[in-house]
């Protein structure tokens, strides 16, 4: 019964390979194999939830020798959040694309983004994770490069190359890890790595490669280009996904695989870069002339939030509490997955409707199109933390185990971050709300505005008023918390 | 055996290094891709060093596999580079 | 003694290695630097052949030095080849000792790895399970059995990116000259790669060789015949060339999901079967990888490729036409 | 006996390499240069091929020597003489 696990790279593979057969149903195959896999995915979670880790030995061969697929809370959870924002993007791409040509292009590719998110969060490899993380780069930049214009290729470009350097510094992290080991499972090198000098290194590595990849300051410089010049449906899943999985990946491997050689000092690095990035994101999101270059440079911020953690939880006892900011990390993950896709996907309405998305002079959008408006602010409300956000409930916790930690120094740090994310969100309403040219018939765009409303909801009030349900399952299934 | 295996193992650390540094330094897409397929050779050859174990023992499989798919991915990915930029001088000569 | 020359040998080739691989990096000139880079996978592949990895010799002989080679030749031209650009001083020497301190770290983690480690690794299990794997050649038994999965996943990449090239460009200006000499050694020289590569596919079950291998030899061929009569270009068939591209990833999912209902497993051979099914899924993966690298060295949109209804198929024949 | 002699010849033919190495280093233009490569590295492989072929007792891997040798010059030969005609044809362009 654990095939689910299967199915869910399957499909989207299989839809991919046929929607370039028969690129005239592309639209419709797109669609319902993301369905079929957004089932699969609760399934998955359902599993998770009732009999713990799912594990699948590939070809039957005992792990070591074969690659195993593996799926817990931690990756469960994140695998319904990315199947859920696909899903809603995957409704408004078909509304998006109006060209043809342009659409039997991206159908292949965006199932194929598909197959390598789920197959990132899935795998229990490093070699594994090496080849998902490719096939990720390279869709994503196909992706991006869909926008065909100047700005786009050079972001394409850069975004090729910076993501093949990381991911070959993974991968020279890897070899090093197969020579003192042996071994590529997760699993069983958890039980072998030590704080030898190997690990070490390779950890770095490693290390190094995922923070390219999930651009955590100073590395950041490649993503706000890319995000913000590709395709709408394309800059959400690559600023509330593909950034997010090489997040995932690095927490696994920090608290599952390399706990012993995480020491307190390295984390205390990453957690003041992760300072540093929330404070400099979120003030060029303030500066910035467009909404998609605002919503890019806010994603740096929200990241920036994701590793002030890591020197709490490396700091904090074993046990609830610690479990507690965990929780309240994966929390803001989930929150900003889906704010910030809505957000995304709301911008490109914006962006069709004016044909520009210049935020001083977005003036009457809010009457023209008062449902993206409000997904905007909604989406807003969770990125600067207000309640019944999850953010809210993330930032609380981040501040009181800053407390509990004794790492007080963080608090005023996401004090100024949320004052200037309520700023850069009010000054897009401001604008939206005020008077303009651009007052036309009221307008309602039903496929491209309630996928990105539903995305908001979740942001808000599902994940805000059902986080108890959260804290449960991740409570429940705490084991993947220090082996 | 372990001379040829830290001899050769070396060897690829010094090509990850050259191709790493050369990576950073360029602007142009071409150099920048070659010396990114440098720094890929030299990772590779860490991983055949490791695997090997001597003239008479039979060498380890898995890293051979493991390195053949990463030559096929570079490959891909220099393809898919080199088009991208082809892609861009079109657009700036319109 | 002849350890002596064994040393000899490596040192030699060792050095030569990094000489190359230095000069690549550091001239400036387009062309001189992918000519080096060329020499170098051919020195590549000696290494491999020296460490006891024929595979990987076939492979970066045909991939690494032929069709990268070709590929990066053809877009030379592509490039102004006298663009000089540097970098600050400060940057340069940032990036110069950061990459300094990097090499010396892994340099003392490879030595300490060398030292600890018991040399034992996978290489027992993947031979004591050979004989249920279906093929004889460990390094293919990994590829296709083992690790079948990285190599579904590998499939897609290539697929992936040659959809990226077919999608983005136009069609690649034909190098203007042939010759009939050209032409008169293409004529024999292509049945030849044609067999060899069918042979290098058939051989992979035991011996070097290989999907890959072959697939990059079958395209080697491709882009041979195109370079000896660049005039005598056909119209392909879209609806087949497209099959033939996912032909092999079509074939790996379906026989490992047909497996999952047998065994419960995906990608679990049934081990009487392993051999020909493993076979089966080669040569479709042949097929595939040599249209694949085949086009994506011709670069260019095949007319027609995107039509989805007749309105959009004068969509894009005005396109490009304007 | 017969290893002296596949040791002779495999010597000579790494002269005709060397040989053919610094006629490349050292003279002065591309045709003269492509002289030296062609013709010092078809005799050089003849001559390391005859010797593994003394080397090598199955008969079939002999024959597999002798058809990678028959390869290589056909393709040495063809280079050259692309090489030689594309420099030719530039040449002409710059006169």
């Amino acid at each position: 019964m654990n095939d689910a696990i299967i199915w869910v790279i399957a499909i989207p593979l299989l839809g991919s390979l046929i929607s370039i057969i028969w690129s005239r149903y592309a639209s419709m195959i797109a669609i319902i194999s993301n369905l079929l896999a957004l089932a699969a995915s609760i399934i998955i979670v359902a599993q998770v939830y009732q009999y713990g880790p799912v594990n699948h030995a590939l070809g039957s061969w005992q792990s070591g020798l074969g690659i195993s697929l593996r799926a817990d809370a931690l990756s469960s959870i994140l695998l319904l959040m990315s199947m859920i924002v696909i899903s809603a993007a995957t409704f408004y791409a078909g509304a998006y694309f109006t060209d043809p040509v342009k659409r039997a292009r991206f159908w292949p590719l965006w199932l194929m983004l598909v197959v390598a998110l789920n197959a990132l969060l899935l795998s229990g490899d490093l070699f594994n994770l090496y080849v998902t993380l490719e096939l990720l780069g390279l869709s994503a930049v196909a992706l991006t490069a869909l926008s065909d214009n100047r700005a786009a290729l050079q972001a394409a470009i850069r975004y090729l190359s910076i993501g093949l350097l990381g991911s070959l510094v993974f991968l020279a992290g890897v070899a090093l890890i197969y020579m003192g080991h042996g071994t590529l499972d997760l699993v069983a090198l958890s039980n072998k790595v030590q704080a030898e000098p190997l690990s070490q290194v390779a950890f770095g590595l490693m290390t190094a490669g995922l923070l390219i990849k999930s651009a955590l300051f100073p590395l950041h410089f490649w993503l706000p280009s890319a995000h913000a010049s590709a395709p709408a449906p394309v800059s959400a899943a690559l600023s509330a996904l593909v950034v997010k999985v090489a997040v995932y990946i690095l927490l696994r491997l920090w608290v599952d695989v390399f706990d012993l050689v995480l020491t307190p000092l390295s984390a205390m690095l990453l957690g003041t870069l992760g300072a540093i990035a929330v404070i400099w994101g979120s003030w060029q999101a303030l500066q910035a002339q467009r909404l998609k270059l605002m919503a890019a440079y806010s994603t740096v911020a929200q990241i920036g939030y994701l590793f002030i953690f890591l020197p709490l939880i490396v700091a904090l006892p074993e046990g609830p509490v610690q479990d507690a900011a965990f929780t309240a990390l994966l929390l803001m993950a989930l929150t900003h997955g889906f704010a910030k896709s809505a957000f995304f996907l709301s911008a490109g309405v914006i962006q069709q409707y004016c044909g520009h998305d210049r935020i001083a002079e977005l003036g009457g959008t809010a009457r023209a199109l008062p449902l993206t408006t409000f997904v905007i602010a909604l989406s807003g409300v969770a990125l600067i933390g207000l309640p019944p956000s999850g953010t809210f409930l993330g930032k609380w916790y981040l501040i009181s185990s800053s407390f509990q930690a004794g790492q007080w120094w963080w608090v005023p740090v996401i004090a100024i971050g949320s004052v200037l994310a309520t700023a850069y969100v009010f000054r897009i309403l401001g604008y939206a709300f005020g008077p303009g040219e651009s007052v036309g018939r009221v307008l309602n765009r039903g496929r491209e505005e309630i996928p990105a409303l539903l995305l908001a909801l979740f942001a808000t009030l599902i994940l805000g008023l059902g986080s108890f349900e959260l804290w449960d399952f991740v409570a429940q299934h705490s084991e993947f918390l220090r082996g | 055996m372990i001379s040829e295996q830290l001899l050769y193992s070396l060897a690829g650390v010094g090509l990850f290094g050259i191709g790493l540094r050369a990576t950073l330094l360029h602007h142009m897409l071409l150099l920048r891709l070659l010396a990114l397929n440098v720094c890929g050779a030299g990772v590779f050859l860490i991983f055949i060093a490791i695997a090997y174990g001597g003239i008479e023992v039979m060498a380890d499989p898995v890293p051979h596999a493991l390195v053949l798919t990463g030559i096929v991915v570079a490959v891909s990915a220099t393809a898919m580079a080199l088009a991208l930029g082809r892609r861009l001088e079109a657009l700036n000569d319109e | 003694m002849i350890e002596l020359l064994w040393s000899i040998f490596d040192i030699t080739l060792v050095l030569l290695l990094l000489a190359l691989a230095w000069t690549t990096c550091s001239t400036q000139d387009v062309k001189r630097a992918v000519t080096l880079f060329i020499a170098m996978g051919l020195l590549l592949a000696i290494v491999w052949a020296r460490l006891k990895a024929p595979d990987l010799a076939l492979a970066e002989a045909v991939i690494g030095a032929g069709i990268s080679g070709a590929l990066l030749l053809s877009a030379i031209k592509d490039y102004p080849s006298n663009m000089v650009s540097h970098r600050s001083t400060l940057i340069e020497g940032i990036i110069n000792s950061l990459t300094l301190v990097l090499t010396i770290l892994m340099s003392w983690a490879v030595w300490h790895g060398l030292n600890m480690s018991d040399g034992v690794r996978l290489s027992e299990p993947v031979i004591s399970q050979l004989p249920v794997s279906g093929v004889s050649n460990p390094v293919t038994a990994v590829l296709l059995n083992y690790r079948a999965y990285d190599t579904l996943l590998e499939l897609a990449v290539v697929l992936t990116a040659v959809l990226t090239v077919l999608t983005l460009n136009e069609k690649r200006v034909d190098y203007e000259f042939s010759s009939p000499l050209l032409q008169g050694m293409t004529r024999w020289l292509v049945p030849l790669l044609v067999v060899t590569s069918g042979y290098l596919l058939w051989v992979g079950a035991h011996a070097p060789g290989g999907a890959f291998q072959a697939g990059a030899m079958l395209a080697a061929a491709m882009i041979l015949l195109q370079l000896a009569y660049p005039s005598r270009r056909q119209e392909f068939n879209n609806s087949l060339l497209k099959i033939l591209l996912v032909i092999g990833i079509f074939t790996f999912l379906l026989v490992g999901l047909w497996m999952m209902s047998l065994n419960d497993d995906f990608l679990a051979f049934t081990p009487a079967w392993a051999g020909t099914l493993i076979l089966i899924i080669e040569t479709a993966a042949t097929v595939s990888i040599a249209t694949a690298l085949t086009l994506a060295y011709l670069g260019g949109r095949p007319r027609g490729w995107e039509d989805t209804n007749r309105t959009s198929r004068s969509i894009a024949e005005n396109g490009g036409a304007g | 006996m017969i290893d002296t002699l596949a040791i002779l010849a495999i010597f000579s033919g790494l002269f005709f390499f060397l040989s053919g190495s610094i006629g490349l280093l050292r003279l002065p233009d591309l045709f003269t240069r492509l002289h030296a490569l062609a013709k010092a590295d078809n005799v050089g492989l003849a001559l390391v091929a005859l010797g593994v072929i003394i080397l090598e007792p199955a008969v079939i891997n002999d024959i597999k020597i002798v058809i990678i040798w028959l390869l290589v010059m056909a393709a040495s030969a063809i280079s050259s003489h692309l090489v030689a005609r594309h420099a030719l044809r530039e040449n002409r362009n710059d006169d």
